[in-house]
C-alpha cells in the first residue's frame, strides 16, 4: 500500500484532567473517504481541531506527507494542505458571500500581501471564487451580507470556503447538519467528487447513517476520546461498541414508537 | 387549511398564528403566516432551507417583531409584549443557533433557565437521564462543551421547568442517534405530561415518529398543514412540498 | 483704537486661574485709564483668545492676533508651556508681548527674544524669596518637589539662593507629579531629619493637585518636630492649609500684604464688583495691564520699537508696589513678602501674615538670558 | 483615471462625493479662498489630521487593532524634524532626514511592540501601547537637556518657507488675487500636497488584496488564520505602515508649526481626538478620516466662536448664557459627541453610504 | 423509560500546580508585603508603608468597584466612571461642609455620622445620574466598545463642565472631620486614623459585593445577558431592568468611591475622578475584566507596590504601575482572576 497522506501517532489532549482525545493513532490515505463517528462529546471535533492546529496536542504527533508538522500553526499547516470546515458555522459574518470565498481563493494564490494592486485588478480571483459559488448553488447569494443568509445557506457558504481552498485533507465535521433534505444533496454530491479525485483525502463527522453508508470507504469509531473501531463500513457498523454507545442498544426502535 | 380544528384535539388551540408578516431590514420575510399549535401535542413546521421557519417561532417570542397580524398565545394577544413577559406566560425556546451562554458554567446555564426559583431536583434527575453528558459537566464552561452537547444544554434550559408550549427549532441537528432517541423520549414525557411542542426539524424520520399534525413552510407562508401521518403516508406529496427525494429512513 | 490680546487658558485646568487673570488684566487698564479706557485719546480694545491651554494653539492664535486682528501687543499665556511656543511668534512678527502669569525662568531667559515683556514673576524669585524668608543658622531644610523640569528647577534656584547665604538643603526628595500617596516621600524625609537638631523645615513646591502638605501632615511630622514651608497660593489653596498655622515662606501676593494706593483701589473695587478680594493672579493681571498703558502713554505711539526703548528700565506702580522691568532680560522686578500663616475662625482660609516685605534690593534674581 | 487615483473606492454616496469634493477644493485653494492667519492654519491642521486619522484607521477600522499609541509615533516624526532641524542647521535636508528617520523609527518601534505583543492577542496590544506611550512621554519629559521637557522645542525651518521670504515680485507683483506670495504659502502647499499623496496611499493600500486581508482578520481572526493566513504577520505590517504614516504626518505637523512639546504631539488628549474623528467620520472607510477630521477640528476652532454669538443672543435668560458661554465650549463638544454618536453609529460616511 | 447509554469521560490527575492555580493571585498580596519587608529594611517604615498601601488600595477598590462591575457584567466600558467619581465628591463634600457642627466637634461618632450623611447624598445622586446615564448615553451603544468609549468620554465632558457651571472652575480645599486628623503612632509607625476608616468601608463593600454576585441570580443575569441579550429575554427576565440597575449600583459606588477619595485629598476638582482613572483601569485590568475579588486583589498590589518602590527608588514609581500591569499580564494575559472572556 502507498505511503499515507495523513497520520496521527499517539495524539493526545488533556482539559485540565478530562482526556478529551486519548492516544488516537491512525493513517489516513489519498483517495481514500474516512467517516468518523462516535457519540456527542466523543472527540470528533477535538480530533479535527488538533490536526488542523487550533488546540495544541498534550501529546503526540501529527504528519502530512511524511512531515511533521505537531508544532506548526495554523496558517503553515493550512497552507501546507490541510483544510477544514467547522462544526459550528464560521465565517466572516459582515462581508457578502462572493468576498468570503475571494479571500479564500486569495489566500490559496499567496497574494495576500499584496499592497500596491487594487483588488478589482485581481479579477481572476473573482471568477474563481463566483466558479465555487456556482457548484454550491450560492451564485445567486453572492452579494448579500454573510450574517443575513439563513442557516442553511451559512452551512452551504462553510463548505464553499473548504472546496475554495482545496485542500489535500478535506475536513468536514457534520456539514449537513441543518440543511433541508433538497439542499443536503448538492454537498454530498461534492463531497463525492472529491473522493473521486484520487490524490485528496476526506474526512467526514457526520451522525447521519444513510450519508455514511453511501459515502464512507471506511468508519472510524471514536469512544470517550479513544480510537474504538476501525474498519469496513458494515463491519464496523455491525459492531458492539458502534450498537451500544453510539446506536444505542434497545433503542434502534424507539422513534418509531414514541 | 382551515382543516386545522379537526385534527383530533381537543378545544381551542393553545397558539394562533393568524396572517403575520414580519421584516427583517428591508426584507419581506414572512408574508402572511397562519398556523395553529393544538393543545397538547406536538406540532411539526417543516420547509426547505431559508423559508421562514426560524423567522415565525422568532416572531412568536418576540425577537422579531410581526408588523402585521396577530399572536394568541393561550387566548392573549402577544404581538406586541416584552419577550420577558411573553417568556413568562409559559414559553419555552430553543433557538436555532443554541442560544449557549459560552461562558457561564452548565450549572450556572441551567440555573438561569429556571426562572421562578431553585431547580426542582426530580426533574433534574429525569433531565440527567435523558442528557447523560449533562451531568459529567455540571460544572464545565459550557463554551467547550461539544456541539451535540451544547445541542442537549439548549433543550433542557427550556425543559427545567413546566411551560405550556414548546418552541424547538431543529432540535436533534449534530445529535447522535442514541441520543436522537432519547431525546425523542423526553420530548414525548412533556407532552404526556400536557405540554405542547411546535417544532421545526430537517430529520424527517424524527418528525415523522414525533409530530402529530404538521405544517409546511415556503416562501414566508404556511402552504399545507394536516395530519403528520397523511404526509408521512404520501411521498408525492412530501415531493411536491418540500422537494424530498431521498427515501426517508 | 488701540487693540490689545489677551492670549490665555480660558478653558481647562486652569480656567480659575485665568478668570483671575483676565479680571485683573481689565480693571489694571481700568485704573490706569482712570476709567476711561483710552490712551493718548485713543479707545483700548480687548480681544479675548482661547488657547485651551494648547501651545499650538497660543501659537496660531497669537499670530492670528498679530497677523488679522492687527493688534497693537499681546498680553498672556497661564502655562509656561504654552507661553515657550509663543515667544518666537513675537519676534517674526516684530511685536510684543507681555507674558503674565507663566513662570518658567526660560521664558526671560534662554528663550527670551527682546520682544518679550514679563510683568510676572519667575520661579527664582519664588525661590529666592523663600530662601531668605527660611534661612537661619541651626535651621535645617528638606525639599520636596515635582520630578520634572519645573520642580527640579525651582530647587536648584532655591538651593542656590541658599548656598548664597550659606546653607545648604540636608535632603532633597521628588515625587512624580502626579503622586497622591505621599507616605513613602514623608517616610523618606522623617527618615533623614528625624536624627538631626535644631529647627527642622520641610520646604515643599508642588503645582496642581496631589496636596502632599495635608497628607505628610496627616502622618504628624511634629513627631520630629518637622515643620512645613513653602511659598504662597491662591486663596482657595489657603483653605486647605488651616491646619498649618505657623507655617513660613516667601509669597508673590495677597491682599493684605502690600501697602500702597493701587492695592487699596483694588482691594475695594474687587470687592464691590465680584464681593470677594482679589486674588494672585488678580494682582499680576493687573499690573501688565498697568504696563501695558504706561509704555503706551510714555512711547507715545503703539510703534513697537518706541515701546521697547520705553518699557526697558521702566518702573511703574502696581498693586504690589513699584515694579520695574530690568533692561537686560525684560524681566519685571518686584517685591517679594515674608509670611507666616495665620487661623481665623471666621476667616475661610488660612491668612499669610507679614513677616517682612523683600524689596527689589533684596532679592539678587540672577539674570540668565 | 480617478477610479486608479482613487483606487477604485469611489463614494458611492452622491452627498459624499459632493461632501468631499467640496472639502477638497476649500483645502486646494485655502489660502486664496479664506485668507488669514487662522484660517489657513485651520486648513494645514485639517489636512493633517486628514492623514493621521486615516493611517489610525488602518489599524483601527480595517484591522479592529486598538493601539494607544499612535499619538507616540506621531510625536517621533515630529520630533525627528525639530532635532534635526535644530542640530543640523535649518534646511531642507534636515527637514527630510528627519522626517525619514523619524518614520523609519516609528515602523521599529511598531514592530517591537507588535512581534511582542500580537502574537498574545488583540486586547493585548491596546494595554502594552498605553503602556509604551506613557512611559515614552515620561521620557520625553524627563530628557529634557534633548527634548526640551516639557516646554518643547522651537526651531527655525528654511527661510523659503518662512513669512520673510517673497516671491513672484516681477510676474505677479509679489500677489496673486490679492494674496501674498511668501513662504508661509509655499509651506502650505508643501503641507498639502504631501497629505494629498499619503492620503492616496492610505486609500490605495485598504484597496489592496492586503487591505481585505485586514478586514477578514478584524471580523474573524480565527478563521483568518484558518484559511491560511498568517494574522501576526499583517497585523504587524498594517501596525508598522500605520505608524510611519502617522509619523510622516507628525513631520508636516512640526514643519507647519515650527515648534515641537509633549501637549502637542504626544498627549493623550489628542489619542483621543483621533478616535473621536475616526468614529465620527466612519471607521474603515479611509473617506470618514476627511469628515471626521474636518468637521472635529473646525468645531475645535469655531465651536467658541458660535457660542459666544448665541451667548449673546440669550442674553437675560436664566441659566442659558451661562451654558452657551464661550467658556463652557467643551460642554457642547460632549454633547456633539454623543449625538453623533447616537444618530451616526456608522459614522458620517457610513450614515452618507446608507448603512445601519 | 430506557436510559440513554452511558458514557463517562477519561479523567486523568490534574497536577498540583493545576489545582493551586486558582489561588495564586491571593497569595500575592503577602508575597508582596514581605519582598517589601526586605526591600525596606526599617520594619518602622515597613509597617507605615504597608498600612497606608493597604489603605489606599482600598480606596482605588472603592473607585474601581463600580467600573469593575460595569465593565464586567455588562461588557460596558465606561469612561465617564471617572464624573461619577467628581460628582460624587462634590455631592458629599457639600454636604460635609454645610454640617460643620458634627465634622467640627471632635467626636469620632459625631464625625462619622456627617461621613454617613455625605456617603449617602453622593451615592443617591450618582445613583440617579447613572440611571440618567444609562438612559441616554449608554443604551443605544450596548456591544460596541468603541462607541461606548466615546459616548462615555462625552458624558464625561459634559458631567465636569456641569461641575463647573454648579461649583465654579476653583479647586476646593477643606479639612477632614476633627476626629480623622492625624495618625495613631506605634514607636516610629505612623497609621492615619483615615486609613482605617476607608479599610473599614472597603472590607464592607468587598463583602457586600460578593455577597449579592455569588448569592442572587443578578450576576448571571448579567454576564448571560451581555453574550446573549435575546436569549436572557427569552428566559424571562426583563433585562433592560437589570442592566439599568447594575449600571446604577456601579455609579453609586463611584460616588462613594468619589467622597472617601476626595476626603482623602481634601480637595476636590471637576478633573479629579477623570485624573484617577488610569490607576483605576489598571487595577481593573490585572484584575481580571469584571472580576471584584480580582479588582480587590488588584487594588491592594497596586497601593502596596506604589508605597514600597517610592521609597525604595523613587524615580521608578513613574513605571511601577505599568511594570506591574505588563507583568500580570504576560503572566496571565486575561487579568489575574478572568471571569468574562473578553474579545
Ligand atoms: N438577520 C437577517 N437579515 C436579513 N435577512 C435574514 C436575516 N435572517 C434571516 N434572513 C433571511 O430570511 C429568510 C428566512 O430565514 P429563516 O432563518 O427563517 O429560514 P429557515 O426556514 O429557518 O431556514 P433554515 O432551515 O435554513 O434554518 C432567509 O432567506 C434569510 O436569508
Ligand atoms: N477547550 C476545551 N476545554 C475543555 N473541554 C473541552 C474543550 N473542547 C472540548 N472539550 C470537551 O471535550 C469533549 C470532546 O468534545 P468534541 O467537541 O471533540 O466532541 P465531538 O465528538 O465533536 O461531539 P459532537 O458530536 O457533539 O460535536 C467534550 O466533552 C468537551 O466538553
Ligand atoms: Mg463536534
Ligand atoms: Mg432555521
Amino acid at each position: 500500500m502507498t505511503a499515507p497522506l495523513l497520520t496521527t501517532d499517539d495524539l493526545t489532549v488533556r482539559f485540565g484532567g478530562h482526556v478529551a482525545v486519548d492516544a488516537v493513532t491512525c493513517a489516513f490515505h489519498a483517495g481514500e473517504l474516512t467517516a468518523i463517528v462516535g457519540p456527542n462529546g466523543a472527540g470528533k471535533t477535538t480530533y479535527f481541531n488538533l490536526i488542523s492546529g487550533q488546540i495544541p496536542a498534550s501529546a503526540g504527533r501529527v504528519t502530512l506527507n511524511g512531515q511533521d508538522i505537531s508544532t506548526a500553526s495554523v496558517s503553515t499547516r493550512t497552507k501546507a494542505g490541510i483544510g477544514r470546515a467547522f462544526q459550528m458555522t464560521n465565517l466572516f459574518p459582515d462581508l457578502t458571500v462572493l468576498e468570503n470565498v475571494r479571500l479564500v481563493v486569495q489566500a490559496k494564490a499567496g497574494r495576500g500581501f499584496n499592497l500596491w494592486s487594487m483588488v478589482t485588478g485581481h479579477a481572476d480571483l473573482i471568477d474563481q471564487a463566483e466558479d465555487i459559488l456556482a457548484r454550491v448553488r450560492l451564485l445567486e447569494e453572492r452579494n448579500q451580507i454573510v450574517s443575513e443568509l439563513s442557516h442553511g445557506n451559512q452551512r452551504k457558504l462553510e463548505v464553499a470556503l473548504l472546496i475554495a481552498l482545496d485542500p489535500l485533507i478535506y475536513m468536514f465535521d457534520e456539514p449537513t447538519a441543518g440543511m433541508s433534505v433538497d439542499e443536503a444533496p448538492v454537498v454530498l454530491d461534492l463531497i463525492a467528487d472529491l473522493k473521486a479525485q484520487s490524490d485528496r483525502t476526506v474526512l467526514l463527522v457526520e451522525h447521519k447513517m444513510d450519508v455514511i453508508r453511501t459515502l464512507a470507504d471506511r468508519i472510524i469509531v471514536l469512544h470517550n476520546g479513544a480510537l474504538a473501531a476501525d474498519g469496513a463500513p458494515a463491519e464496523v457498523m455491525a459492531s458492539d461498541i458502534v450498537q451500544e454507545a453510539y446506536m444505542g442498544r434497545g433503542l434502534e426502535g424507539v422513534l418509531d414508537h414514541v | 387549511m382551515s382543516d386545522l380544528a379537526q385534527t383530533g384535539t381537543t378545544g381551542d388551540p393553545i397558539l394562533r398564528i393568524e396572517g403575520i408578516y414580519t421584516n427583517i431590514a428591508q426584507y419581506h420575510i414572512l408574508q402572511g403566516v397562519d398556523l395553529h399549535v393544538p393543545r397538547g401535542g406536538v406540532t411539526m413546521l417543516l420547509g426547505r432551507n431559508g423559508v421562514g421557519k426560524t423567522t415565525t417561532l422568532r416572531s412568536v417570542i418576540g425577537h422579531w417583531r410581526a408588523h402585521r397580524g396577530r399572536i394568541l398565545f393561550d387566548g392573549d394577544d402577544i404581538t406586541r409584549i416584552p419577550t420577558a413577559n411573553i417568556a413568562r406566560a409559559g414559553l419555552g425556546f430553543v433557538p436555532e443557533d443554541m442560544g449557549i451562554f459560552a461562558d457561564l458554567t452548565v450549572e450556572e446555564n441551567m440555573v438561569l433557565a429556571a426562572v421562578s426559583g431553585p431547580i426542582d431536583p426530580a426533574r433534574l434527575d429525569w433531565i440527567f437521564q435523558a442528557f447523560p453528558p449533562l451531568k459529567t459537566f455540571w460544572t464545565s464552561e459550557a463554551g467547550n462543551l461539544s456541539g451535540g452537547q451544547k445541542q442537549m444544554l439548549s433543550i433542557a434550559r427550556a425543559m427545567i421547568e413546566e411551560r405550556k408550549l414548546y418552541l424547538i427549532d431543529e432540535p436533534t441537528k449534530g445529535l447522535a442517534p442514541a441520543i436522537i432517541s432519547t431525546m425523542a423520549r423526553a420530548l414525548k414525557d412533556l407532552k404526556d405530561q400536557g405540554a405542547s411542542i411546535l417544532m421545526v426539524e430537517q430529520n424527517f424520520a424524527v418528525a415523522k415518529a414525533l409530530g402529530d399534525t404538521a405544517n409546511v413552510m415556503d416562501d414566508g407562508r404556511v402552504i399545507w398543514s394536516g395530519e403528520m401521518a397523511e404526509l408521512a403516508g404520501d411521498p408525492t406529496l412530501q415531493e411536491r412540498l418540500m422537494g424530498l427525494s431521498m427515501e426517508a429512513k | 483704537d488701540i487693540k490689545i490680546a489677551h492670549v490665555y487658558g480660558k478653558t481647562g485646568p486652569f480656567e480659575a486661574y485665568a478668570k483671575q487673570s483676565h479680571d485683573g488684566l481689565m480693571l489694571g487698564l481700568e485704573y490706569a485709564t482712570g476709567g476711561t479706557m483710552e490712551v493718548n485719546g485713543e479707545k483700548i480694545v480687548v480681544i479675548e483668545k482661547d488657547t485651551q491651554l494648547k501651545p499650538e494653539n497660543g501659537k496660531a492664535l497669537l499670530e492670528e492676533a498679530y497677523g488679522d486682528d492687527e493688534v497693537d501687543l499681546a498680553i498672556g499665556p497661564v502655562s509656561s508651556g504654552v507661553a515657550l511656543a509663543m515667544l518666537p511668534v513675537a519676534e517674526e512678527y516684530e511685536k510684543l508681548l507681555i507674558v503674565e502669569p507663566a513662570v518658567a525662568d526660560s521664558i526671560t531667559g534662554s528663550n527670551w527674544n527682546r520682544y518679550i515683556f514679563r510683568t510676572s514673576r519667575n520661579s527664582s524669585q519664588d525661590a529666592v524669596a523663600s530662601a531668605i524668608a527660611l534661612a537661619g543658622d541651626n535651621v535645617h531644610i528638606a525639599t520636596l518637589a515635582q520630578d520634572y523640569a519645573f520642580g527640579r528647577d525651582g530647587i536648584a534656584a532655591f538651593r542656590e539662593a541658599l548656598a548664597a547665604q550659606g546653607h545648604e538643603i540636608v535632603h532633597e526628595e521628588f515625587a512624580p507629579t502626579d503622586t497622591t500617596d505621599f507616605t513613602a516621600a514623608g517616610e523618606r524625609i522623617f527618615n533623614a531629619m528625624k536624627d538631626l537638631e535644631g529647627e527642622k523645615k520641610l520646604f515643599i513646591i508642588w503645582a496642581g493637585g496631589g496636596n502632599p502638605w495635608a497628607k505628610i501632615n496627616a502622618m504628624d511630622p511634629s513627631r520630629f518636630g518637622i515643620e512645613f514651608a513653602g511659598v504662597g497660593n491662591i486663596l482657595a489653596a489657603l483653605k486647605g492649609f488651616k491646619d498649618f498655622a505657623g507655617m513660613e515662606g516667601g509669597t508673590y501676593y495677597y491682599y493684605e500684604l502690600p501697602d500702597n494706593p493701587v492695592n487699596d483701589w483694588l482691594v475695594k473695587t474687587h470687592f464691590e464688583r465680584f464681593d470677594s478680594p482679589p486674588d494672585f493672579f488678580t494682582a499680576g493681571g493687573m499690573a501688565a495691564g498697568i504696563a501695558a498703558v504706561e509704555a503706551i502713554k510714555k512711547a507715545g505711539s503703539t510703534d513697537t520699537e518706541a515701546l521697547i526703548t520705553a518699557m526697558e528700565g521702566m518702573e511703574w506702580e502696581t498693586p504690589k508696589g513699584t515694579m520695574q522691568f530690568r533692561a537686560e532680560d525684560h524681566q519685571a522686578l518686584q517685591p517679594m513678602y515674608h509670611f507666616k500663616l495665620r487661623v481665623e475662625d471666621d476667616v475661610e482660609w488660612a491668612i499669610p501674615e507679614l513677616v517682612r516685605e523683600l524689596s527689589i534690593d533684596d532679592l539678587p534674581i540672577p539674570v540668565r538670558n | 483615471m480617478i477610479r486608479t487615483l482613487l483606487s477604485g473606492d469611489l463614494p458611492r454616496s452622491r452627498v459624499l462625493a459632493l461632501l468631499l469634493a467640496v472639502i477638497l477644493i476649500c483645502l486646494a485653494f485655502a489660502p486664496f479662498l479664506f485668507p488669514g492667519v487662522r484660517t489657513v492654519d485651520t486648513a494645514a491642521r485639517i489636512c493633517i489630521f486628514i492623514v493621521l486619522v486615516a493611517s489610525y484607521d488602518l489599524l483601527l477600522g480595517y484591522g479592529g487593532i486598538v493601539s494607544f499609541a499612535h499619538t507616540m509615533f506621531f510625536g517621533m516624526g515630529a520630533y525627528g524634524v525639530a532635532l534635526t532641524s535644530t542640530h543640523m542647521g535649518r534646511g531642507f535636508d534636515a527637514l527630510a532626514i528627519g522626517s525619514i528617520t523619524g518614520a523609519a523609527l516609528a515602523a521599529v518601534l511598531a514592530l517591537l511592540i507588535g512581534l511582542f505583543s500580537l502574537r498574545v492577542r488583540a486586547i493585548f496590544f491596546a494595554m502594552i501601547t498605553l503602556a509604551v506611550a506613557s512611559a515614552v512621554a515620561v521620557l520625553v519629559s524627563q530628557l529634557s537637556g534633548l527634548t526640551g521637557g516639557e516646554d518643547g522645542l522651537t526651531f527655525k525651518i528654511p527661510r523659503e518657507l518662512g513669512p520673510a521670504f517673497k516671491f513672484g515680485k516681477e510676474t505677479f507683483d509679489g500677489a496673486l488675487f490679492g494674496v501674498k506670495l511668501n513662504g508661509k504659502l509655499l509651506t502650505y502647499y508643501l503641507i498639502f500636497g504631501g497629505s494629498a499623496l499619503l492620503f492616496l496611499a492610505l486609500l490605495r493600500v485598504v484597496n489592496s488584496p492586503f487591505g481585505r486581508v485586514l478586514q477578514a482578520i478584524r471580523e474573524n481572526d480565527f478563521r483568518a488564520e484558518a484559511i491560511g493566513y498568517k494574522v501576526v504577520y499583517y497585523r504587524v505590517t498594517a501596525t508598522c505602515l500605520s505608524a510611519a504614516i502617522a509619523a510622516l504626518s507628525g513631520s508636516l505637523y512640526a514643519i507647519w508649526l515650527r515648534y515641537v512639546g509633549p501637549d502637542t504631539t504626544l498627549s493623550m488628549t489628542i489619542m483621543i481626538d483621533i478616535l473621536l474623528m475616526v468614529v465620527i467620520g466612519g471607521m474603515g472607510t479611509i473617506y470618514g478620516a476627511v469628515i471626521g477630521a474636518t468637521l472635529f477640528v473646525l468645531a475645535q476652532n469655531y465651536l467658541q466662536n458660535l457660542m459666544s454669538v448665541l451667548s449673546g443672543m440669550t442674553e437675560g435668560w436664566p441659566l442659558l448664557p451661562e451654558l452657551l458661554s464661550p467658556d463652557r465650549w467643551l460642554l457642547w463638544l460632549g454633547v456633539l459627541f454623543i449625538l453623533s454618536v447616537y444618530f451616526f453609529p456608522s459614522g458620517v460616511v457610513g450614515r452618507l453610504r446608507g448603512q445601519r | 423509560m430506557s436510559t440513554a447509554p452511558e458514557h463517562s469521560p477519561t479523567m486523568a490527575r490534574s497536577s498540583v500546580t493545576d489545582r493551586l492555580a486558582p489561588y495564586a493571585p491571593l497569595m500575592l498580596v503577602p508575597v508582596l508585603a514581605i519582598a517589601g519587608l526586605i526591600a525596606v529594611q526599617n520594619p518602622a517604615s515597613w509597617l507605615t508603608l504597608t498600612v497606608s498601601g493597604l489603605a489606599m488600595g482600598m480606596m482605588i477598590f472603592l473607585m474601581a468597584s463600580g467600573l469593575t462591575l460595569v465593565f464586567g457584567l455588562m461588557d460596558v466600558i465606561n469612561f465617564g466612571h471617572g464624573a461619577f467619581v467628581s460628582v460624587g465628591a462634590f455631592i458629599g463634600i457639600s454636604v460635609l461642609l454645610t454640617l460643620g457642627h458634627l465634622t467640627n466637634a471632635p467626636s469620632l461618632g459625631l464625625n462619622l455620622l456627617a461621613i454617613l450623611a455625605a456617603v449617602l447624598a453622593a451615592m443617591a445622586a450618582t445613583a440617579v445620574m447613572g440611571w440618567a446615564f444609562e438612559r441616554v448615553i449608554v443604551k443605544p451603544v450596548y456591544g460596541n466598545h468603541l462607541s461606548q468609549i466615546l459616548v462615555t468620554m462625552g458624558g464625561l465632558i459634559i458631567a465636569e463642565q456641569l461641575i463647573i457651571v454648579l461649583w465654579g472652575p476653583e479647586e476646593i480645599y477643606f479639612t477632614r472631620p476633627e476626629a480623622l486628623k492625624g495618625a495613631l503612632t506605634f514607636g516610629d509607625a505612623a497609621i492615619e486614623k483615615y486609613r482605617l476608616v476607608t479599610v473599614g468601608v472597603g472590607l464592607a463593600v468587598f463583602a457586600a459585593m460578593r455577597f449579592v454576585l455569588r448569592r442572587t441570580k443578578i450576576g448571571l443575569i448579567v454576564r448571560a445577558g451581555v453574550q446573549n441579550g435575546e436569549m436572557v429575554a427569552a428566559l424571562g427576565y426583563r433585562l433592560r431592568l437589570v442592566f439599568i440597575g447594575v449600571f446604577i449600583a456601579g455609579s453609586a459606588l463611584a460616588g462613594l468611591g468619589g467622597v472617601m477619595w476626595g476626603l482623602y485629598q481634601e480637595v476636590i476638582t471637576a478633573h479629579m475622578g477623570n485624573q484617577a482613572m488610569i490607576l483605576i483601569f489598571i487595577v481593573v485590568i490585572i484584575g481580571g475584566l469584571g472580576s471584584v475579588e480580582g479588582c480587590f486583589i488588584g487594588a491592594l498590589l497596586v497601593g502596596l507596590l506604589q508605597n514600597y518602590i517610592a521609597f525604595v527608588e523613587p524615580k521608578l514609581a513613574l513605571v511601577s504601575n505599568i511594570a506591574l500591569m505588563v507583568a500580570i499580564l504576560m503572566w496571565r494575559p486575561m487579568g489575574m482572576i478572568p471571569v468574562v472572556k473578553a474579545k
